[in-house]
């Protein structure tokens, strides 16, 4: 359900609109229920509405744990 | 596509693969159900199934809110939509969804009605005010995550006074859904849940701690992409293993504990429980979806048009209740494929692409086929 | 002709209903915008209908209508669609396209100005396919009763010696070839599209693919078995109509399809498969094993087939699924597109 | 097709966005309707064109769209007027009608019984033709963006050898010829227009010509300059493309012209000309004085050509004045109709 | 067709115009205008000019009312058809009648305007019935024939209670017009008048009397079909060398002295006359047309829209002032068959077919060129 | 102007309407503006409503009258 997808915020509009672009696509949002919003934020945008931002540290810790998951087995799988 | 190709990643997901075939213990079979329709359509579209070992079996939830939208709201909005006076404003999933007797939005636009299709709440917005005229109402639907939208459409409706606008309002609410699953009289056969990812985002990871501490199932909430999801099964099937039944947070990246504290604020502020609504699969649940406050009713359809509660039962022979309990698969009830496709849908799990039996008609089917020609 | 007309007001006139009926506005219209766009002998002999010499042989005609909202759009418009789209519906059966006809269909009010870059792109893509529109035909209806204006055209070409291309001659082992990147059509039409508009630098594919027909059926030969070019519902349309006119399956590798970041990214965004956007610039084509490679490196020395890539193999089915191993590593269906293309929100 | 789909409700179903977009429904819908009533081995294969073998020789190609309204009038329908005024584009150029393609551009909501009605005239009409709808589109648009159903139909045809009728063939002391009663198509449909309702007798004469002109082709060879069907723009239309195309005017005789008396009276209702009304099933041949007997002897042997007459003759004329000696004595002019074909109050 | 077949007949033609050969002096010249675009019609349809002797020649007078129509009053048209709420009824003559600056309703239309053509006033009713949120407004046109059928309609929309309808009326008088061009300032070379056929069903010989009596010019009523016009031909010319002057009546089958009382009985309690209005051609003629009473102000389209007057000055080039008073032929105007046309008319005598230029380019200009050869 | 033709009354039908008959096409319009109207009646029909009756008595006449003119040229002409 739900889909969404991260955007990086490229340009901040007035009444809480901003462009975020995707991978060489762009498009007009709002971001009225983010509370603090900057240029380079990456959000989670859900039917023109960013819903949150990406916590880029949770995500590279949340990518090193997979890398670890998948390794440690390796290592110990024969 | 950054924070979603890295999550992709074919030799990471290898690696977790074979970390899911060490650590699943291959006595027990583990029973997992995705509460979200994102998760059931990365199963399908990654083909995951593939790369679990035959003993964890993921069994598809409720989790579409276009899915589990009864057949008597789509009547409700058809008839909305068929008032001369009436544009109504849909999301494009909605389209297909069907009503009583064949009905849908899509056959009734065919008829004449004013239906159209809209990307954002915002191009409603804009619907009503370029069309000063006409009575433009927005089929809100959608769970913790859609609603907050809605509620920004609301706001800006207020700020422009639009008279000419209002809200047909079926938000509904996921933990409610998985109350009603696990309390259901069948017991159920779930070892634990994937845990929503796009709802977290909104309202955090504490609304699900009863289902860990009372219920004893253990959650991890996940995020959408593939790996997201390989790493949450290994986390759940950690937690059985363990014997542990906690919420366990693998989207940290996007979900924190306590959620979009404005997007929250903004959702109370409008909106208020409903007493009892319809799911379709589901049944009645109570205080399982939403409606405006009395200080919003100028702009609830519902009264504004005096619309009529409409109740049609599911089709008796649809297997939904039992599959979206994780007690069958769709290739166990006798429409599948022959009177329920895609293209004609009778039950809650075909209804989207993320239903539970259309995912597995569009992405899976063949599985079917490889495991008679196996036998 | 000498009528004693006013010259059309090319630049704010627009059509109006005199313009459909048969009398001096119609002929009016006709001479001094359609023929000047697509200027060649056969229309300024002014018949109902066109002749012209045909060697012995096989030949093949079709028809497409055009409809698409809005006209003009990224990499073309209606007219040049109109053009391409039926001068490669001749190509997939791997013939020499010779003549179109167009039959307009028009609302009263369009403007002159836009039918004229329309009728110029038509003509121009006409020439640059070294073919001729040398028949059509002009109606106008009211306010209301159509799109601004909907061309439909036909067209007929000729089969060199001994090909039979045809979606039911596909057998098991076959490879399938792609020319290149898939949903930059539908990508950019709908990029422009009321209520969904984003931004992209992403083009139509729209082009005429006969020239990289013609070289491929010089590699292949008899060993292509049949082409088709995905437009409408995609590749997998596409995929699923062969399986069931040739009653097998295939498997493609998700790998090897080639999809441009932004048409992902805007497929990401509008909740869309890539594989069930349309292209009107690409062809499929299933071809004998032996000749794969050979009508491959044909297809990448040209330059429509640059990005071409072997994306599968067919397979027996009586189930005719296409399967797909996705770049992740699992294996899935590909379907076809259930009801319309519409964004999705989950 | 296999599809484990629901089976179309021909009798209460309707068409929606779904059956253009490419997917299942399309193709059932093509299937089950098009197909169905088209039935031939061509559009059985299922490809996005079809292929048929020709002789050396000369061919012919038209194209017309269909937008009349009412679509079903008395006398016929969308459907069979879509195969016999391209069938008869062809026919006027001497040549054989050998193959259709058909291009759909349905409204949706558009009811799926009045497509089968609208299909099976087209079939049948081809079969009594002798002719095959070999390839086809369809697209639909959303409502109130066509009107109900346009039909593009195309046409190919072979030239019998050494013929070559065109408009611009006719030569002074030339006879004009033609087949039958004026203005019953006109009327027909006229009759059956909201705000304009009449009643009469009058259906349509909408035919396929092609066997009329066989016949006077093989009386009159060489010696027909030229055939025209006066369709839109009535035979008024028609003479002034000829005078324009040959350089030369026309004296016909009113006299000569039949013009059924129910048809005159309703031109009078309304304030038309019948010289002005679109007929489907008729055809203006001009021919050398010397072979004006035997063509005239051939077309009123034939069913169609019943009412033929001889309506007067080719003149040198710089100025290409179409004239008419009137029944009453007098001459005019005989010109195109101005601006649309309105009902008129004075 | 009874009672149109007879007057037809090419024997009696033949025989009528022996009689006017015999009858018409050699030596004198004959002028006679037609007044109406009927008669215009029946002259070029079949061919009448032929059957004349070269001295009798028929000067087209103004009597159209489509042709006559002002640009001003198109341009108050297309304004009004322009607004979104309103859709404009239109008879078919109207579409292609030029208003300032190539405006037309068929160019409106084409352009957005919602603008229907009717057969008769009672599609307007019905089309008022059927769109009850539209604003209706009917363009009444026409003489005193067309007159009576708009105050059926009226009479229909009063009884209906029609709040949604009203017309714009510009209903104009055939004396006043007649009157406008005796009066004319260059003195006009006319011997007598075919008067109107159908215009006198209505409104009677009587109103007639005035220009046989006052002015000295014959006046004979007479029908459309060929015969009619000829016997009326045939008798002006004896009126003429008797030196007579006075209103005869050929038409005796459809008119009356007094004409249709219930008609004029109708219009009268309906309409009242304007203190002037214009008319294509002929400038401003004090008394010439009608408009509502104040009882019917409601339906008013001029009042209900606050209709601004617009007048348009006619093309300077335009030789319609000449011809319409028998001082000019068609072709002794630059502007006909090069800028002027049917297709781009710019004076009243291009606009309808019956109008002097329309008709003499449709039916009658082969003959400029058989006498350019001839000389 | 003012298109008119002469139609023959073939059915009387409420509301002051009535079917005309005009060579084989009939049609529905408004006899309000006569005064009294029977089946059999020609009148003169405009825009959907009959303006007034034809006199067969007077048409009659006007035809010999026709006749008689051109007939007595006939015979003096040479
Ligand atoms: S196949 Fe259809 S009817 Fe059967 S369970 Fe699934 S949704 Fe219900
Ligand atoms: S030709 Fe045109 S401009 Fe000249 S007098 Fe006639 S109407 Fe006027
Ligand atoms: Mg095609
Ligand atoms: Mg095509
Ligand atoms: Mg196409
Ligand atoms: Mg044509
Ligand atoms: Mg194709
Ligand atoms: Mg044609
Ligand atoms: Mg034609
Ligand atoms: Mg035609
Ligand atoms: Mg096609
Ligand atoms: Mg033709």
């Amino acid at each position: 359900m739900c889909l969404a997808i991260p955007a990086e915020v490229i340009k901040l509009l007035p009444d809480d609109m901003a462009i975020v672009s995707i991978d060489g696509v762009s498009k007009e949002v709002s971001v009225a229920l983010i509370e603090e919003i900057a240029i380079g934020d990456y959000v989670i945008l859900h039917v023109g509405h960013a819903l949150t931002k990406i916590d880029p540290e949770e995500a590279r810790e949340t990518l090193d744990l997979l890398r670890q998951m998948g390794a440690a087995v390796a290592e110990v799988a024969p | 596509m950054k924070y979603a190709d890295e999550y992709r990643d074919k030799e990471l997901a290898i690696g977790l693969a074979r970390a899911i075939h060490a650590k699943a213990d291959p006595a027990r079979a583990y029973r997992f159900m995705e509460f979200c329709g994102g998760h059931t359509h990365a199963i399908a579209r990654y083909g995951l199934e593939d790369m679990l070992p035959a003993n964890v079996r993921m069994i598809h939830g409720p989790g579409c809110p276009v899915c589990v939208l009864p057949a008597g709201r789509i009547d409700m909005a058809i008839a909305l939509a068929e008032r001369p006076e009436v544009t109504l404003c849909v999301y494009g999933d909605l389209m297909r969804v069907p009503g009583s007797r064949g009905a849908s939005l899509l056959k009734a636009k065919a008829r004449g009605a004013d239906i159209r299709m809209v990307y954002s709440t915002l191009d409603a917005i804009a619907l009503a005010e370029q069309n000063p005229s006409r009575q433009i109402v927005f089929f809100a639907i959608g769970f913790e995550t859609t609603t907050p939208p809605t509620a920004v459409m609301i706001r800006a409706a207020e700020k422009k006074r639009l008279s000419n606008f209002s809200v047909f309002c079926n938000h509904v609410l996921t933990p409610p859904a998985m109350r009603a699953i696990l309390d259901s009289e069948t017991p159920i056969e779930i070892d634990g849940f994937v845990g929503p990812a796009h709802v977290s985002t909104v309202i955090g990871t504490e609304p699900y701690a009863p289902f860990a501490r009372d219920d004893g199932k253990p959650v991890v909430i996940a995020g959408f992409e593939p790996l997201d999801m390989m790493q949450a099964i290994l986390m759940l099937i950690e937690q059985v293993n363990d014997g542990r039944h906690e919420v366990e947070n693998q989207y940290r990246r996007a979900v924190t504990g306590s959620g979009n504290q404005r997007a929250i604020r903004e959702v109370a502020e409008i909106f208020e429980l409903r007493d009892q609504f319809e799911w379709r699969g589901l049944g009645s649940i109570p205080a399982s979806a939403l409606k405006l406050r009395p200080e919003f009713a100028h702009l609830d359809a519902e009264q504004r048009f005096v619309m009529a509660e409409l109740v049609v039962a599911d089709n008796p022979a649809c297997e939904c209740p039992a599959i979206l309990r994780g007690l069958k698969k769709p290739v166990d009830c006798k429409l599948f494929g022959t009177a329920c496709t895609p293209e004609t849908p009778i039950g809650s799990c075909m209804v989207s692409s993320e239903g539970a039996c259309a995912a597995h008609w569009t992405y899976g089917r063949f599985r079917d086929h490889q495991r008679r020609l196996a036998s | 002709m000498s009528m004693h007309q006013r010259r059309l007001d090319l630049k704010n006139g627009c059509v109006d209903l005199s313009h459909g009926a048969g009398g001096r506005a119609m002929a009016q219209l006709i001479a001094g915008l359609f023929h000047e766009a697509f200027g060649n002998e056969w229309l300024a002999r002014g018949n109902d209908q066109s002749a012209f010499d045909v060697a012995a042989g096989r030949m093949v005609m079709t028809t497409d209508g055009y409809v698409v909202s809005p006209l003009f759009f990224p990499g073309g418009n209606i007219g040049s669609l109109a053009v391409h789209g039926t001068v490669n519906d001749i190509a997939m059966a791997g013939a020499r396209p010779l003549y179109l006809s167009a039959s307009f269909i028009i609302e009263e009010g369009f403007a002159f100005a836009d039918l004229k870059r329309i009728a110029d792109a038509m003509g121009e893509a006409a020439r640059a396919a070294g073919i001729a529109i040398i028949t059509g035909d002009t109606k106008v209806v009211e306010r209301g009763k159509a799109d601004g204006v909907f061309i439909s055209t036909a067209g007929v070409g000729v089969l060199p010696e001994g090909l039979d291309l045809s979606a039911d001659k596909a057998r098991p082992g076959d490879r399938v070839l792609l020319s290149g990147s898939l949903g930059d059509h539908g990508v950019a039409i709908m990029s422009k599209r009321q209520n969904l508009t984003f931004d992209t630098e992403i083009v139509s594919d729209s082009a005429s693919l006969h020239d990289l027909v013609a070289d491929m059926v010089a590699a292949g030969g008899q060993g292509i078995r049949l082409m088709r070019d995905p437009t409408r519902g995609g590749l997998a349309a596409t995929m699923n109509e062969i399986a069931q006119q040739s009653n097998l399956g295939f498997r493609l590798l998700e790998e090897a399809i080639p999809v441009k970041p932004a048409v992902a990214a805007a497929c990401e965004l509008l909740g869309l498969d890539p594989l069930h956007v349309a292209n009107e610039g690409k062809l499929v084509a299933v071809v004998a094993p032996e000749v794969a490679d050979a009508v491959l490196a044909a297809m990448t020395r040209h330059p429509l087939g640059r990005d071409a890539a072997d994306i599968g193999e067919a397979v027996a089915d009586d189930h005719r699924f296409v399967q797909m191993a996705t770049s992740f590593g699992g294996g899935r269906i590909v379907d076809w597109l259930s009801g319309e293309q519409l964004p999705r929100i989950c």
